[in-house]
């Protein structure tokens, strides 16, 4: 009767949901072929993936491995300036004085409550096109060496578009540090008091405390939280398609529409997406794990 | 300053377009063709510069174009009133019209037949958003409700389905969309399209060099048939079909 | 804007709000859609309650069928977009089971979605009430259900109640990808508008602007019950 | 009234109780000590089914111990428990505690289940404090609370888990009180504790337990002047000695 | 050694700890006791600054306490203090428990710090378990690691807040043992503790507080059999009575 008191094991409970399963299942295979009007077909999604270059005479990755790189390329720069983002902004809410505190908090109820698109056009149009360009990006590679570019292509994708990038990179980042900076606070409000007394008791200053005693242990109890938030932003990714950057789902449109195969392209689109996200909390999961290891 | 000389001192034409078949779309090799490519890389090479297409989210393409993230945008745009108060148009360069694919066993259920039955609350119309047929459909069907995809596949789908009475798109693909699936479609009054519409350049307002240009460019291209002949290569007939497919 | 000579033209956007013809009021298109959102919002956040506690409860049993059903739904909607996920339920379900609604499609389908977050939270929330309150409910004689009910419920909610607000927020938010699928609400309205007019930037300010009206209320009125509810625990 | 015979539990691979026998009377008072993990909680929580045995009997006012839903729900309304962390329900007030039981579990009226409750948190000494709320009181009133709880199920066992390790010193008497008065007045008690004063004065038997098994079982005379078993006389001085 | 004068203290409205006088010599030992909630706590922390004073004096080794930062930290290094619920690192080893202040407070090299540690673990009794983490040990051992984390930062003054309350009874002798010696090597001690044995035994003078105040301070010999105030009385009766 105690929850957990209990192996798992096969009651009445078990055979409702597996019959409501299979029934569930059963009805949608049935209707499948009598309602839906439609002829699948995926024989042209392979070659969407790698097609053989004839000029060049190997395979090549063709519309969606590249979007896919995109994609994975932006959410990670995309986490790593989030977390650092985060992070800082976690901390400033936790602080005993008001004004980062205050600035923190209004960050976050700001970023959360305005909906993704407007947020990017806000910061696209009006605050990134007056910034990037100053940094001169442009003429800097044109005058730069294939070496270099190669290098800056391989970071950040196609020249051309490095001002774009930039740009949906920091208001992916700017999104979601704002839930970062939550997780954070969670994970050292989490930490108790005792700890930083202690800290402080042998000597150590609040820097210190931060950095080898606070900091560890919320990041520990951070590292689920964290990886359901990359997974978010591998799928928010898709936002900066509306500033021309050529990522997953947007190639994956263009092909649905080119192809006029709607279904099989998105389908096929949503197992990629699956494929990194969940391979994504596995990885997170391991992590947690090995860093978990000394509360066992 | 006009942005026809920020081009030629750039050496590169930037086009805005976003997928639209058989406007623009990506073939096999994950290229661009499509009418608009081949009238973006004529003008491009009659202007003596490169070309560049960035394919944009048709949300984002209006504020690109008026962020000077484009220099024009050639995607099929139709021409209305009320977005020229926003942007510059060109004269237009290819004229569409509009057609009709309906659900052949729903139109029958409701006994759908002449043209004021089809006006009427009960049915549905989808088209594809932001494109001729939304005009066509308010219209001719003012009392019908229109659903607004982002996409001719899924608006096609959604009639296909049974969820919506009809689709409305630009000829010839609802005559494609019949003989493709021709127990379930069909056209209500006839094959015959109707409600034509202009498609242009779209620029930024406040430059009537470069408005002056396009225009020019695009009555010689007109006048010595190179337009009429790519829009055929495009619109008459399916053999790029391959390309895609 | 100076940078992007930008002619602002707000003067266009109020018929998008109302028009009056021959004396008689009509509501403009951002209008509808706001009710239409808020129409999504309301089922959508008792639905998502609803999916949430059913699942959290089955990932807490201690059945095996129950528990992995929720673990195959919370992985599937976690780890594949919700564009994904929104045009399945519209184009693949819907037919299939009949609904043809496309609003009911879209909250159900937002619903699903944002129910496999709240369920976490729920089962977080009811994992934080100590074991030793369910121990104590056995030992006073009452049953799973009533254990829930009067004695783990009670403590999980307050704690619940700030994480879940988030989710409610996010549900407002989400509605928009609805636009993709032809539901009438705010952004499709919005989209809409703009494919008519071209005035991206006004549009998207102003229902921005809507958006966060709506959120931040939902924010502050939430606070508002919980600080209720804690003053009388 | 408690008959033990056998039992052996498993947490996987870890055996926590050991051919375990134990029987206790009607009326008669059982004190449980031992050190720590020696399987003392796992032992009295078996008896009313917080944890299941995997083998050997238990027999509770001569109904046997099974999966039975049924026959579990029986047992616990006979068998009352207290624990080292009191476990009242923060959310409702002391009478509330008290009440839910007798009302949800029992189909008491409301009024009667108020009376019933009155009468002991008067038992327990703390009827002036029916509605406040938990967190309002100290340690040793909520463990009384805990008790009065307990007692509102009419049990006929109570079973005590280290009722005062949790509490500040001077409020261990007032609960250790409680439990004396409890004892004399002819409850059957199993009581897990290292208060050997109120061993000595209330145990009818004192049971040692060690590794999960009992080592050593007598008289408290016995028990505390002469215990037979090494590991016990090591703990007895670990344990009077400070 | 450490001195306090005048001392008062609020929480906002509520008065914990009212007109404070307590002298400390260097090697003397103090223990501290009263009922909970009488401020015993608050005033071991007012000497590291873990909580600050609003009126009154405190000095520590001749160094006044004030909101001054520097002071703080050098006051903090000459004290060491051991809580409750041992406040161990958790994601640290025993010995890097141990040796994180010597290295980052102290600019010990790592080498030094790790000679330190284990003088201090072998003094405390459990070198071998330098490499465990803490969840790994029992609180007994917890709470010697923690005495000699203190211990490592070399402090003049070791303050104790009931460092056994948290114990299993059993483990409670074994902490008690290594503070014995600790009082014996003669360093100055100042302890919250409602062990009465190991007060006994160690304390120079001990204190009795009450809601804020000092109401008592005496030998042990007269404190035990003189108490003069019934507040003492009373309490001395609740916590040796069982
Ligand atoms: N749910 C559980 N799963 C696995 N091991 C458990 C569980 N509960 C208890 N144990 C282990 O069983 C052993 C006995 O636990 P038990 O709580 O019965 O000891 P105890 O004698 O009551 O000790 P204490 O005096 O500390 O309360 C301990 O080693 C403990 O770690
Ligand atoms: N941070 C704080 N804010 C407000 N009140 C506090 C705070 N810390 C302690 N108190 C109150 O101050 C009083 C004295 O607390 P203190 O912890 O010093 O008591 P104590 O004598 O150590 O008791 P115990 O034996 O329970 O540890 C208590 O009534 C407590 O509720
Ligand atoms: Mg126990
Ligand atoms: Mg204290």
């Amino acid at each position: 009767m105690v929850r957990g008191s209990k192996k798992p094991r096969f009651g009445i409970l078990d055979v409702i949901v597996l019959a409501a399963a299979i029934a569930a299942v059963a009805y949608v295979t049935y209707r499948v072929d009598s309602v839906l009007v439609y002829t699948w077909d995926w024989s042209a999604i392979p070659g969407y993936l790698f097609r053989y270059d004839e000029d060049l005479g190997h395979w090549v990755p063709n519309l969606l491995i590249k979007g896919l790189i995109t994609t994975i390329r932006i959410s990670i720069w995309a986490l790593i300036v989030a977390s650092i983002m985060g992070t800082i902004l976690g901390v400033m809410r936790t602080s005993q004085r008001l004004l980062p505190r205050l600035i923190g908090w209004a960050y976050v109820e700001f970023i959360r409550n305005i909906p993704p698109v407007p947020f990017l056009f806000l910061f696209y149009f009006f605050i990134s096109s007056q910034i990037i360009p100053l940094l001169n990006i442009g003429s800097a590679l044109d005058q730069a060496s294939p070496a270099t570019l190669g290098v800056v292509e391989f970071l950040f994708g196609p020249a051309n578009l490095i001002e774009n990038f930039l740009s949906g990179l920091i208001s992916l980042s700017m999104m979601s540090a704002a839930y970062i900076a939550e997780i954070v606070r969670a994970g050292i409000l989490a930490v108790p008091k005792g700890q930083y007394e202690a800290g402080s008791s042998i000597g150590l200053s609040k820097l210190a405390i931060m950095r080898y005693i606070v900091l560890p242990q919320a990041i520990q109890r951070v590292v689920p939280p964290i990886a359901g938030q990359f997974i978010t932003l591998i799928k928010d990714s898709s936002l900066v398609a509306l500033i021309s950057i050529q990522e997953l789902s947007f190639l994956a449109m263009e092909i649905a529409i080119s192809e006029q195969r709607f279904f099989e392209v998105w389908l096929f689109t949503g197992l990629m997406y699956f494929t990194i996200c969940y391979a994504c909390a596995l990885a997170f999961g391991r992590l947690e794990k090995r860093m978990g290891r000394h509360l066992r | 300053q006009s942005v026809i000389e920020d081009i030629q001192a750039r050496g590169k034409l930037v086009v805005g377009l976003s997928t639209f078949v058989p406007w623009a779309m990506r073939d096999k090799k994950g290229d661009l063709i499509g009418f608009e490519v081949d009238v973006a890389r004529q003008l491009a090479e009659d202007m003596g510069v490169d070309v560049e297409f960035v394919p944009t989210a048709f949300d984002g393409i209006i504020p690109a174009l008026l962020a000077k993230k484009f220099d024009v945008i050639i995607t099929g745009m139709v021409q209305k009133p009320q977005r020229n108060l926003t942007v510059n148009f060109s004269h237009p360069y290819a004229y569409l019209t509009v057609g009709m694919a309906a659900n052949k066993a729903l139109a029958e259920k409701d006994g759908l037949e002449t043209m004021e039955d089809w006006n009427s609350s009960d049915v549905t119309l989808t088209i594809k958003r932001g494109t001729a047929p939304g005009e066509t459909a308010a219209r001719l069907f003012p009392k019908a409700k229109v659903r607004q995809f982002d996409d001719d596949a899924q608006a096609l789908q959604d009639v296909l389905n049974g969820n919506a009475h009809a689709f409305l798109t630009s000829e010839p693909k609802p005559a494609y969309y019949v003989i493709d699936n021709p127990d379930v479609l069909y056209h209500p009054f006839g094959v015959g399209p109707f409600d034509p519409s202009a498609s242009a350049f779209a620029v930024r307002k406040g430059d009537p060099d470069a408005l002056n240009f396009f225009n020019n460019w695009i009555q010689y291209r007109n006048l010595d048939g190179w337009l009429k002949s790519a829009h055929a290569k495009w619109f008459q007939n399916r053999d790029w079909k391959d390309q895609v497919e | 804007m100076a940078a992007m000579d930008y002619r602002w033209q707000w003067y266009r956007l109020p018929r998008a709000f109302y028009r009056v013809i021959d004396g008689e009021l009509i509501w403009g298109p951002l209008i509808d859609g706001l009710l239409v959102t808020l129409e999504i919002a309301a089922w959508g956040m008792v639905l998502t309650l609803v999916i949430g506690l059913v699942t959290a409860v089955l990932r807490l049993s201690d059945s095996i069928a129950g528990r992995i059903l929720a673990k195959v739904y919370l992985e599937t909607i976690r780890n594949t977009p919700l564009l994904v996920q929104v045009s399945i339920f519209y184009f693949v379900l819907q037919p299939i089971l009949g609904i043809n609604n496309p609003l009911w499609t879209g909250i159900l389908c937002l619903a699903f979605f944002e129910g496999s977050f709240a369920s976490e939270i729920i089962r977080a929330g009811i994992n934080s009430v100590s074991r030793g309150q369910w121990e104590a409910s056995a030992t006073v004689g009452l049953n799973r259900l009533q254990a829930y009910r009067y004695v783990v419920l009670p403590q999980a909610v307050p704690l619940m109640l700030p994480p879940l607000t988030g989710i409610l927020v996010n549900l407002i938010k989400h509605s928009a990808i609805l636009s993709f699928v032809a539901v009438f609400e705010l952004t499709t309205e919005a989209r809409n508008l703009i494919a008519d007019t071209f005035l991206s930037f006004e549009v998207w300010f102003v229902v921005g602007g809507m958006y966060l009206v709506m959120t931040i209320s939902l924010s502050s009125l939430v606070a508002l019950l919980e600080r209720r509810i804690r003053a009388r625990g | 009234m408690i008959r033990i015979e056998a039992v052996n539990k498993w947490f996987d691979d870890f055996h926590v109780l050991k051919d375990i026998d134990l029987t206790v009377g009607a009326g008669e008072k059982v004190v449980v000590c031992g050190p720590s993990g020696s399987g003392k909680s796992t032992l009295i929580r078996c008896i009313n089914r917080l944890e299941s045995h995997e083998q050997g009997l238990i027999e509770v006012d001569g109904i046997e111990l099974t999966d039975d839903n049924k026959r579990i729900s029986e047992i616990r309304s006979e068998v009352g428990m207290v624990f080292q962390q009191f476990n009242l329900f923060p959310h409702l007030t002391v009478l509330e505690n008290c009440t839910l039981g007798p009302i949800r579990a029992r189909g008491l009226s409301k009024t009667d289940a108020r009376a019933l409750a009155m009468e002991f948190l008067e038992k327990v000494r703390i009827p002036e404090q029916a509605d406040k709320y938990p967190s309002q009181l100290s340690g040793g009133q909520q463990q009384r609370v805990a008790i009065a709880r307990s007692l509102c199920m009419r049990p006929k066992i109570m079973l005590f888990d280290e009722p005062t390790s949790a509490l500040d010193p001077e409020m261990i008497n007032e609960v250790l009180d409680v439990m004396t008065e409890l004892a004399e007045s002819g409850m059957t008690m199993l009581c897990v504790t290292h208060e050997m004063g109120f061993a000595r004065r209330v145990a009818d038997t004192m049971v040692f337990m060690d590794h999960g098994e009992i080592v050593e079982m007598a008289s408290p005379e016995t028990f505390f002047s002469t215990p037979k078993s090494d590991r016990c006389k090591d703990f007895l001085e670990k344990i009077l000695h400070h």
